[in-house]
């Protein structure tokens, strides 16, 4: 067996470097590899291009790299809820490239399974298929888009053993695996690290053959970003 | 005239027996919350959940179970959870039988404009692009007119566009429209509102056949 | 819930007509759908288009259907084992069309996923890649290829529940979960049929969107093709 | 001279620590048999298995447990169960280090020819195209001449290819060659087997540089 261990956040963000292309699972604040966004910000590197659903909130997630200003580039389909992200964007300081959500999702797909591009009818008539390529099929225009290439991934799963599979909860799952197959070196952060054949073969949703790096995350805030609940009625 | 619990509910008629279905954030919301009896359909969102029921009970939140509005909800039994690709995999191969969504204009061609105004911070589409491009069936649940009185029913769309050519149908406080043939074919009027009102909040080509029935509840 | 259940292999298969296009998952004998393929056995159904990356044995799988000459065409990515297949093919009866595996596998895959066209780098160069458009990316030759488009897919998964959600065990998921993603109605033959709630949905390999009819299989033969083993060492 | 399993043990010294890799059917199945001692592999079916391990023992068979040769096999710990895209997404995105197949033809730019003879019954390529177009290191196993006696190393495939350019090392039972400019570059002589053997078993351009070791075991 390939083991991927290694001991925390900081072994594992080593080697990301100024200018590099990075990409953060987590849907808003959903899944998001804490452990690891608090390493870069210890670290320091800079001018990083992020590729994130979302860009975390004032404080907390991607909030905290913007915050410090590492970041030169957001990809992302949705950026709201995050003065200092605004901030950044109005004074040109931050460049901002906004995604479809299912282009989005599906460029990192097709990254970790060797497509280098493929037709998708989200977009089209848009600005965002401004000076792309159009083409019919079944009647329908659609455009053509292209793999990501990410130097690093870093993603959040709920259990992982010392192979690198990984299994996800909920909808945390989200970006999580489909990075995690893009990323030229995938860093994932677990709940629970297990020894191998502690998980079920069958349920692993990320081989480990996509992970590079695994490690037990220190601690999981796991912010909530809209509590909303039903009142239990008093009887 | 219809409030926002109004064009909820007239939404869920719309609805059909084994539907799944996607709803957008705000009122579309709320459509969960007026599924006619003998319907049974699924609520799909779109960050990774079929089978998605109502936000779970105080203190029961589970902030790995959100919905694409970043709200706590629960999973109903039958529900799974799955990836974002596969999530819009879903959707663009048209498994999503119907998706109701806001926005702030339509055109009378079926064209919408809802995630962009020049000059103003520009959030994003999220997964919106993706909705209206592959549905065959996109209700949009909105105002007829904006804060200033202006009709947001248009012979064209003045901001960005989501999508082309694609909303088949329009709930508002006033009125229920189909789009086709480049029109709005008024079908219904909300409860107390005169076809004289709906044509005059309607800036785009708007069809009156016959005599307007007022909605049902 | 919306429920998929269906009372048997014989209503299951309802609806599939002459000279359709049809699905069946498994890889060689492992993981295919033997109740459907006995039941369009006796509905006589003709001229069937069938997409499967094996044609079957002489006497098993699809070489049932081949006995009966139900089958006009297969595409495939291998079909060797089959007498019967081999004598149809030579006198002409049968056509053969011949894909890359893995091309096979991303065609059923992009069809379930509203995605009409992508770019591989399979086949370049080969008769397979004939009249195909080609491009260059990250330096490398690709050809483009295009969704499949199929009137019924005919799966088999281990576990499934009454919403249609599925589960597959070990090998036996191959093609199944990309076909039962692809076909306009897909069929789901089970061993184990349980109440919606039953299965955890963190494991579900196919939610039950992708299913409209699934039902419990009468009986699996199973049947291996290669049985290799260890002897154990008497000691 | 080697028999096959030594042609498999001399490929399984091309193994590195911490490779995965990709096993055809035949003579590079029996590589996993001698990987050497301190090297960590995985192995990957394309059928949808990581961490595939040996045949099972006598009874314990499984026939929802095989690998692409449709033999039954078992799951090491840590292995993983996926579906054929997944599978060949691993392989097309480069995931998997090494490949390892049988050819009938290989020429001197490295294209190979494996799947189709015409005139013959053709059973289809499987996943070997796929293999060859995305591997970065694809190494043949097979044997230096066909039952004529004529060299498969050939200047031109004269059968239909399987790949363009794509093969970068050839072990076969009288030598290891590795192929680069357009020419097989002889590495290493089979024990006993003499330089004017192999110049006579290559067709295509063979280049021979400085003493050529015998390979050691």
């Amino acid at each position: 067996m390939i083991t991927k261990i290694v001991e925390n956040a900081w072994a594992a963000t080593e080697g990301i470097s100024d200018g590099m292309t990075v990409m953060f699972g987590g849907f808003g604040l959903c899944g998001i590899p804490e452990n690891s966004i608090a390493a870069i910000r210890k670290r320091g590197t800079k001018q990083l291009t992020c590729i994130s659903n979302n860009a975390g909130v004032d404080g907390f997630g991607l909030g905290l790299l913007l915050e410090t200003k590492q970041i030169k580039k957001m990809i992302s389909s949705y950026v709201g809820e995050n003065n200092e992200f605004e901030k950044q964007m109005i004074s040109g300081e931050l460049e901002v490239d906004l995604i479809p959500q299912g282009t989005l999702a599906e460029r990192c797909k097709a990254a970790g399974a060797g497509i280098p591009a493929f037709f998708t009818p989200a977009g089209y008539g848009t600005e965002v298929a401004e000076g792309k390529e159009v083409r019919i099929f079944n009647g329908k225009p659609h455009i053509l888009e292209h793999a990501f290439d990410a130097s690093f991934a870093f993603v959040k799963a709920w259990k992982g053993d010392e192979a690198g599979n990984l299994i996800f909860k909920g909808t945390a799952r989200n970006f999580n695996p489909l990075m995690a197959m893009a990323g030229r070196i995938t860093v994932a952060e677990v709940e629970e690290l297990v020894p191998a054949g502690s998980l079920d073969p069958n349920s692993i949703h990320i081989p480990g053959i996509f992970v590079q790096r695994i490690f037990k995350g220190e601690q999981f805030e796991k912010r909530i970003e809209q509590r909303t609940v039903r009142q239990k009625q008093t009887s | 005239m219809l409030d926002k619990n109004g064009i909820a509910q007239r939404i869920a008629q719309e609805l059909k027996d084994r539907y799944y279905v996607n709803l957008g954030i705000g009122i579309p919301t709320l459509v969960a919350n007026f599924i006619p009896k003998g319907i049974n359909v699924e609520f799909q969102s779109e960050n990774g959940i079929l089978g998605m029921g109502p936000f779970p009970w105080e203190g029961e939140e589970d902030a790995d179970l959100i919905n694409a509005g970043k709200q706590t909800i629960t999973a109903l039994p039958g529900a799974s959870f799955f990836d974002s690709a596969m999530s819009f995999g879903m959707i663009r191969g048209q498994h999503v039988h119907m998706t109701v969504l806001g926005a702030m204009e339509v055109s009378q061609n079926g064209d919408i404009a809802n995630w962009k105004i020049p000059g103003k911070m520009v959030k994003g589409m999220g997964g919106a692009m993706d909705l209206v491009a592959s549905a065959e069936n996109i209700i949009v649940a909105m105002m007829h007119t904006n804060k200033s009185g202006e009709s947001k029913l248009l012979p064209e769309c003045s901001l960005p566009l989501t999508g082309l050519g694609c909303v088949k149908k329009v709930v508002t406080e006033l009125a229920v429209l189909e789009i086709k043939g480049g029109a709005f074919h008024l079908l219904e009027r909300a409860p107390g509102v005169s076809v004289e009102h709906i044509k005059a909040a309607t800036a785009g080509k708007l069809i009156v056949e016959g005599e307007i029935p007022e909605m049902k509840f």
